[in-house]
């Protein structure tokens, strides 16, 4: 089944166009992973599908239902979750806060609920476990070191329950050894069903970790395969790893 | 600790409750309503400024907009002050979401000026549209206790502001505790991020900005019955908005008890910078000076200061060994 | 007809006088992401201390610009130095608005406590005339004005696009840290365009001073309408606060004299919301504008 | 052994009133020498390069500067003496163009003549800084940007250039010409310190590589030998298995 | 937490309910009546900073050169007056609070008004609701006496309407071919100064001179240009200003700019004050304006007052600071008559009585005033007459004849 299809998405800035008629489709249950050299327009692509940025043009289909132009919050509610390329998360709230932010459906109810809502607590701290930043539940988010931010963020976007999840460059300033926690997470976290899109630039992640590669040039896919296809492909030796 | 936390406010509230038999005569017993009033104030601004960490210096445009609202609907309808009082602070409400729609909009500096204009725009309307609002003539509302002498009137509001400041205090408690203020808490810390974790971060602003809006103009309301004479110029000033401002951070705006204690500290000693220095404006720039320490010196609130700073950053030392070790299991 | 022409001419000249105003608060947000709600109140304390030297010496209230101009560009620096840059840096636009409204509230305090609260004028002989062409009479005090402005503005543009100081002050806006690591003092550069900025001021103050009588706590109705013009023109561009400077200027004008006062003011409030809803980063703002 | 350029010794350094990120390290950077800093996130790598370059002044310990105690003093002062920093992320004054920024990296030169002489040396260093000269510097690509960073960095004609993880963002053609110029760099006689997460890496184009941990250096040495630490490779430097041997594909994956 | 807060409405509700039957002799109580000794403390709250800081100060002198001439003849029933000043920066928030401390805490005898009927409003609904009797100066506007106020006194000869009776009729009874046709009426949005332009306004419209331009203009206003424009286009033979002090100037500097030309032009208040000639250089000729006082004037004790005032402050007396003098005396009066000067409702009451039974001699002549409190007199109109300020109306009290039509400034 599809999870995600954009058709001919397009967004220019002052007249360069950063995203050009991009047509993608994502599998479910797959690692997908967006590669393209820099100015390709991945991470502007990100944005068009959050909603963070509105298309000029095109289409974003959700396991086919149109979300193009819907806010950011309602794409979130819809289930696709992402993350940063510099790891954002709310520094001043406690680790235990920033994971309760995530909502998934808007019911009055359930936002004036109290906060103490053990059974929320004690899913964020489920996540945080996995994690293996448990222990630092009640610390400010902005004491913790870059790598446990990261970790952070990834387990605040989980807490939304995504079937979807965009990473934007999960290896970027980050130490090989925490890179390697990562890709083990993604797939921990795709063998249970969830769909991702990494963009990273570290090719033996995103050789290692995906099922699926697509790669963007000027702002558009010019190949999608499997990792060992795409690592041969001639194009995208000449655009992007330029050997 | 705990105890002590919990003892405090009680006794903070049976010496608020005993405070107009304490004093010796009724103008202290009226400073004493207006202080409560500012405290009610600054804890609704609170509930936006705090929480969001959107600073609006134009709350006094609810507060005069409540003030005139309760004033004609007494004097042009003839409706009972008591229930002038929660409409007029209802269609207050219903104002600041049509305003906060398109106030939300800009960020930072930009709501600031934003909010700024919203005072002055008010005045200009309220002042120029004289045949509804008597425009610099003023407004002049009776006494909802005409047989009660001036000192009593001060004691019956003292305690009504009272009641507000305890729904605001209620309020704020409220929203800190619930999904709501996690989400207006994580729209102060970073407003991108918030939404795309599915956070509706324009809803929440305009309920934030809507609520704090509500429990300002019931105080105007409260003034305007109370003070009975409203001039555009006094009631529609950045001033007014500014003190709100000023005792929310001195205080601490992260603090349901900040404004509060920032009231307390404030509108005292205005009234007596006010009778000390009154006969030159040393006064204002005393306000001036203390606002320029307090957002130099104090930013976080003298509530943050004794709070915060006795422990050190909260994450054990490891190494990266170890680190990793915690990290895989 | 005649009335409009009248109307625009008087617009065009008081929007000379609010882009001189209005560039340099445009500055300041540039230079230092501060929001400087105290430039009009030290508008008019330039206004007093042109008054000073007028009554006092009894000269021509442009001699007191010599005076006045090194003195403000001093403060600008001092307060820049002593207070906006101990701000801390997560929250400076908005923690700037109240550290320099206490500011004005200090400025216009101590104005009151030194001057007494009344009104004061600089009154000279050239404006009470004016020049008519075509039935449109234009007081000679607000050419002065205008033009004392344009000149003002005209150098403040030089010295920003030509000057070292001025590519090392959109060195150091862009980017501090890269900046001081060409060489550029950031700390002093910033300073300086604080001192800039209020040297605007001086200049602002000293015309100000000659066409309109003045107290403490004239500043306020200033500090609404400069920032709308700021907002509309977009927040940081120079050019762009000088710009909707004149158009506010114009469209208040036209407004004074075909309706009244309180619509000429409710203008401002009317664009700047307008500019919001349309385009929230100011009509001549953007992530890419050239500032000055 | 060649000249010593630059070291730290012992340096203890923080920001405000926070505990110390550096806690007494000691780094040594040789004339025409790469050295490379690696080491897990928040062990002060970065720290390193801002104290060498006045942008952080020490707590305590020394800067040597060819030989010279240069800690505490600005970065204005340390740019007459050889020392070129160039910043994390994207530092170009993304509103100027690629001229003026270039022109900027020359602004404590007074002499016109040496400054052209200079701008036509870098131009023909960096052929992309001469193409995209009349750009604004914010439009250019992050490869693009990175390289008028760096010919920013070269007008001083710099003894020493620290680099703060050059290959971040970059995709793996830029992070090859970034990888290239700093070989040129070393060619050209500059003596280059380096903070890399993409450690392997770096470590392969290093001449010495030092391994951080908590604000000290863990071990240093031969970068090649570092490489091929077995112990530093688990704990620091990562290695990426294999996915297959992890997980069977999910059905209905077809390819 | 819940329940501590839901318990404190709850004591509130109570402490509401126990407000109620609060006994006067709880704190706060008036003192008792036959307190008569140490000064005679008189409580007052002026705008001496702020929009209003210029007439503010003018009436602060005024009280202070009263009180310096009772305390050197003895006092008043032989207590010394001693006069507590608050400023109120205009705002009147802050004058309610001022006389509210007055009474209620410093506790004075007597309580003189503040200037500006914006101000005069609040200010005497707490002197009225403490029973104070509340002779003001410059509360003119006649909102002020439609509040019903009982114990409000305006010593000045005429309410704000009125203040050009003696111009209009003058106007009015012109030949026709001399009786200006058109006039522009200009006023600072203010009930007092509106009040003495819509007063001439409403009876030259009577009496068929059409109204060309009606601009109102809010405080904050220091451009005249645009309205001077405005008035330009008509043409109108006759200009009025219902102004204060600096808008005065502005709309004079402003007018001569745009080259207005009227036959008359009348302003109200600014032309009184001394410094007006100096801030409009030569244009002050045959401007008139409505006056309650004259320095010339021979009325009771003005001679003496015109004197001390001289030594006091240095320069000349002027209007403001005759309207306080004038509450000084009235007060005297009273005091003297009713033989107590303290805050008990019995003195009060009797003071009160007293000054709306009597005819007070004062500077700006003799005053009475109706169940209202408004005073029963007229203002006299003056003109500058060769740089020199002259009473040109009524006729009778006249220093100089009304030129008129004006020479152009």
């Amino acid at each position: 089944m599809t999870s995600l299809r954009t058709e001919g998405l397009t967004k220019s800035f002052g007249g360069v166009p950063a995203v050009h008629g991009a047509t993608v489709e994502l599998r479910d249950g797959q690692v997908n992973g967006l590669i393209g050299p820099n100015g390709s327009g991945k991470t502007t692509f990100f944005n068009l599908i959050t909603g963070m940025i509105r298309p000029d043009s095109g289409r974003v289909l959700y396991r086919e239902r149109d979300i193009t132009r819907h806010a950011p919050h309602r794409i979130a509610h819809a289930g696709i979750g992402r993350t940063f390329q510099l790891c954002r998360v709310f520094p001043r709230l406690t680790v235990l806060e920033n994971m309760l932010v995530a909502v998934r459906r808007t019911r009055l109810r359930e936002l004036l609920a109290g906060l103490h809502d053990e059974g929320e607590a004690e899913r964020a701290r489920r996540w945080l476990h996995r994690m293996g930043i448990e222990h630092l539940e009640h610390a400010e988010a902005r004491d913790l070191s870059y790598g446990q931010q990261k970790l952070l963020e990834l387990a605040a976007v989980l807490m939304a329950e995504p079937d979807l999840v965009l990473l934007d460059e999960p290896a970027g300033g980050v130490n090989p050894a925490l890179i390697d926690r990562i890709v083990t997470l993604v797939r921990e976290l795709n063998a249970e069903g969830r769909t991702f899109l990494v963009v990273e630039h570290n090719m033996d992640m995103v050789m290692g970790m995906c099922d699926h590669v697509i790669v963007f040039d000027r702002g558009a896919p010019i190949a999608a395969g499997p990792p060992s296809a795409i690592r041969d492909d001639p194009r995208v030796l000449e655009a992007y790893l330029g050997v | 600790m705990r105890t002590a936390s919990r003892g405090l406010p009680l006794l903070v509230a049976a010496l608020a409750i005993a405070y107009p038999w304490l004093v010796p005569n009724y103008y202290l017993v009226y400073a004493g309503a207006l202080t409560v009033m500012y405290a009610a104030m600054a804890t609704s601004w609170n509930l936006l400024g705090g929480f969001t960490g959107y600073v609006s210096l134009g709350h006094s445009a609810f507060f005069g907009l409540g003030a005139y609202g309760t004033g004609l609907l007494v004097t042009r309808l003839d409706v009972p002050w008591a229930v002038a009082l929660p409409v007029s602070a209802l269609l207050v409400t219903v104002f600041a979401v049509g305003v906060g729609v398109a106030a939300v909009r800009v960020r930072g500096a930009s709501f600031v000026i934003v909010s700024i204009a919203l005072v002055s725009m008010m005045n200009l309307v309220v002042q120029g549209w004289r045949s509804l609002t008597g425009g610099s003539t003023g407004l002049q509302v009776p006494s909802p206790f005409p047989g009660l002498h001036r000192g009593q009137t001060h004691m019956v509001f003292f305690y009504l502001f009272l009641v507000l400041l305890g729904l605001a205090l209620l309020s704020w408690w409220y929203v800190s505790r619930s999904r709501f203020g996690a989400g207006l808490r994580a729209i102060r810390e970073d407003e991108d991020k918030a939404e795309s974790l599915g956070v509706p971060t324009g809803a929440y602003k305009v309920a934030a900005f809507a609520l704090s809006a509500l429990f300002v103009a019931l105080a105007g309301g409260l003034y305007a019955l109370w003070f009975g004479s409203l001039d555009p110029i006094f009631m529609f000033s950045i001033l007014i908005g500014s003190y709100m401002v000023l005792m929310s951070l001195l205080g601490g705006v992260r603090h349901v008890y900040g404004p509060l204690l920032g009231a307390l500290i404030v509108a005292p000693a205005g009234e007596y910078f006010l009778i000390a220095l009154g006969e030159t404006q040393v006064h204002l720039a005393a306000t001036g000076v203390l606002l320029i320490l307090v957002v130099l010196f104090m930013p976080e609130g003298i509530l943050s200061r004794l709070t915060r700073g006795r422990g050190g950053p909260s994450i054990p030392e490891e190494s990266a060994g170890q680190r990793l070790e915690g990290a895989a299991r | 007809m005649s009335l409009l022409l009248q109307g625009v001419a008087l617009g065009v000249l008081t929007g000379g006088l609010y882009a001189l105003l209005a560039s340099g608060l445009s500055l300041y947000f540039g230079v230092m992401r501060v929001v400087m709600v105290a430039h009009p109140a030290f508008l008019f304390l330039a206004a007093y201390l042109t008054y000073t030297v007028h009554t006092a010496l009894g000269v021509d209230p442009f001699l007191a610009l010599p005076v006045t101009v090194p003195v403000f560009f001093a403060l600008g620096v001092a307060v820049q130095r002593l207070l906006v840059a101990r701000l801390a840096p997560e929250n400076v636009a908005m923690m700037s608005v109240l550290l320099t409204f206490g500011l004005a509230l200090t400025i216009e305090g101590l104005l009151g406590t030194f001057y007494t609260g009344s009104y004061k004028s600089v009154s000279m002989e050239y404006a009470t005339r004016s020049l008519t062409i075509g039935g449109v009479h234009l007081p000679y005090d607000k050419i002065i004005a205008f033009a004392v402005a344009a000149l003002t503005l005209a150098v403040l543009f030089a010295v920003l696009v030509r000057s070292r100081f001025g590519q090392a002050l959109r060195a150091t806006i862009q980017h501090r840290e890269a900046a001081r690591l060409v060489g550029v003092q950031t700390e002093r550069v910033a300073g300086y365009g604080f001192g800039v900025g209020l040297a605007t001021a001086a200049v602002g103050g000293t015309v100000l001073a000659l066409i309109t009588p003045f107290f403490p706590a004239s500043h306020w109705v200033w500090i609404g309408k400069l920032m709308a013009i700021i907002v509309v023109g977009g927040l940081g561009s120079v050019a762009g606060a000088a710009l909707a400077a004149v158009l506010l200027g114009v469209v208040e004008g036209v407004v004074l004299v075909t309706v009244d006062a309180t619509w000429a003011t409710m203008m401002f409030y009317v664009f700047l919301f307008l500019t919001l809803l349309a385009r929230p980063q100011g009509f001549f703002g953007g992530r890419l504008a050239h500032r000055f | 052994m060649s000249e010593v350029l630059l070291a730290l010794e012992n340096v203890v350094a923080g920001y405000g009133r926070a505990a110390p990120v550096l806690r007494g390290l000691s780094v040594t950077v040789r004339a025409g020498e790469v050295v490379c800093l690696v080491g897990p996130n928040g062990a002060g790598k970065s720290t390193v390069l801002k104290v060498a370059s006045g942008l952080l002044a020490p707590r305590s310990g020394r800067v040597l500067l060819a030989g010279e105690d240069v800690a505490g003093l600005s970065p204005q002062r340390l740019l007459g003496r050889g020392l070129a920093h160039v910043l994390q992320g994207h530092s170009v004054f993304r509103e100027m163009t690629v001229a003026e920024n270039v022109r900027l990296g020359g602004y404590t030169v007074r002499d016109q003549a040496v400054l052209n002489a200079r701008i036509e040396a870098v131009k023909a260093l960096f052929p992309v800084v001469a193409e995209r000269w009349g750009s604004v510097a914010g439009l250019l690509s992050g490869g693009q940007q990175k390289q008028v960073e760096f010919a920013r960095a070269l007008m001083l004609e710099p003894a020493v250039v620290l680099l703060d993880e050059p290959s971040m963002g970059l995709d793996p053609r830029n992070t090859q010409v970034v990888f290239d110029q700093i070989d040129l760099m070393r060619g050209a006689g500059v003596a280059v310190l380096l903070v890399e997460q993409n450690a392997r890496r770096a470590l392969e184009m290093a001449d010495v590589g030092c391994v951080l941990d908590l604000g000290q250096v863990h071990i240093s040495g031969p970068a090649r030998e570092l490489a091929a630490d077995p112990r530093l490779g688990r704990l620091y430097l990562g290695g990426v298995p294999s996915r297959d041997a992890v997980r069977p594909r999910p059905p209905g994956s077809a390819s | 937490m819940a329940r501590l807060s839901s318990g404190l409405v709850i004591i509130s509700m109570c402490g509401l309910a126990l407000t109620a039957c609060a006994k006067t002799d709880e704190p706060g109580a008036a003192p008792s009546p036959g307190q008569q000794q140490g000064p005679v403390k008189i409580g007052i709250s002026l705008p001496l900073t702020g929009d209003f800081s210029e007439p503010g100060k003018g009436i602060q002198e005024g009280y202070q050169v009263w009180a310096d001439r009772v305390n050197a003849k003895g006092g008043l029933l032989g207590r010394k007056v001693e006069l507590i000043f608050r400023d109120d920066a205009s705002d009147p928030n802050r004058v309610s609070s001022d006389y509210e401390s007055l009474i209620t805490q410093d506790k004075v005898d007597l309580v003189f008004g503040p200037f500006s009927s914006r101000l005069v409003i609040p200010a005497a609904k707490v002197a009225e609701s403490y029973g104070m009797v509340f002779v003001e100066p410059a509360g003119a506007a006649k909102e002020v006496f439609e509040q019903g106020f009982e114990r409000l006194f305006y010593a000045a000869p005429a309410i704000a309407d009125d203040h050009y009776d003696y111009l209009a009729d003058y106007l009015v009874k012109l030949p026709e071919d001399q009786r200006p046709k058109t006039a522009a009426y200009a006023s600072l949005d203010d009930p007092f100064a509106q009040g003495t332009a819509y007063g001439l306004r409403d009876r030259l419209a009577a009496a068929g001179i059409r109204t060309v331009v009606d601009e109102v203009y809010p405080p904050e206003t220091t451009d005249f240009s645009p309205i001077a424009a405005k008035i330009a286009a008509a043409e109108p033979d006759l200009v009025v200003g219902g102004t204060q002090f600096e808008d005065s100037v502005g709309l004079v500097r402003a007018l001569q700019e745009l080259k207005v030309q009227p036959k008359l032009a009348a302003f109200s208040t600014g032309p009184t004050l001394a410094e007006f000639p100096e801030a409009v250089k030569g244009a002050a000729e045959h401007i008139v304006s409505p006056v309650g006082w004259s320095a010339t004037s021979t009325f009771t004790g003005n001679e003496e007052m015109v004197r001390r005032y001289k030594e006091m402050f240095g320069g000349a007396a002027n209007e403001d600071a005759a309207n306080g003098y004038t509450v000084g005396q009235i007060i005297e009066a009273a005091v003297t008559a009713a033989k107590c000067a303290d805050p008990s409702k019995e003195c009060q009451d009797e003071l009160t009585e007293h000054i709306r039974q009597g005819t007070f001699d004062t500077v700006v002549g003799p005053l009475s005033f109706d169940d209202k409190g408004r005073p029963e007199q007229a203002h006299m109109i003056q003109q500058y007459v060769d740089g020199k300020i002259e009473i040109v109306l009524p006729e009778q009290a006249g220093t100089a004849d009304l030129v008129y039509p004006k020479q152009e400034w």
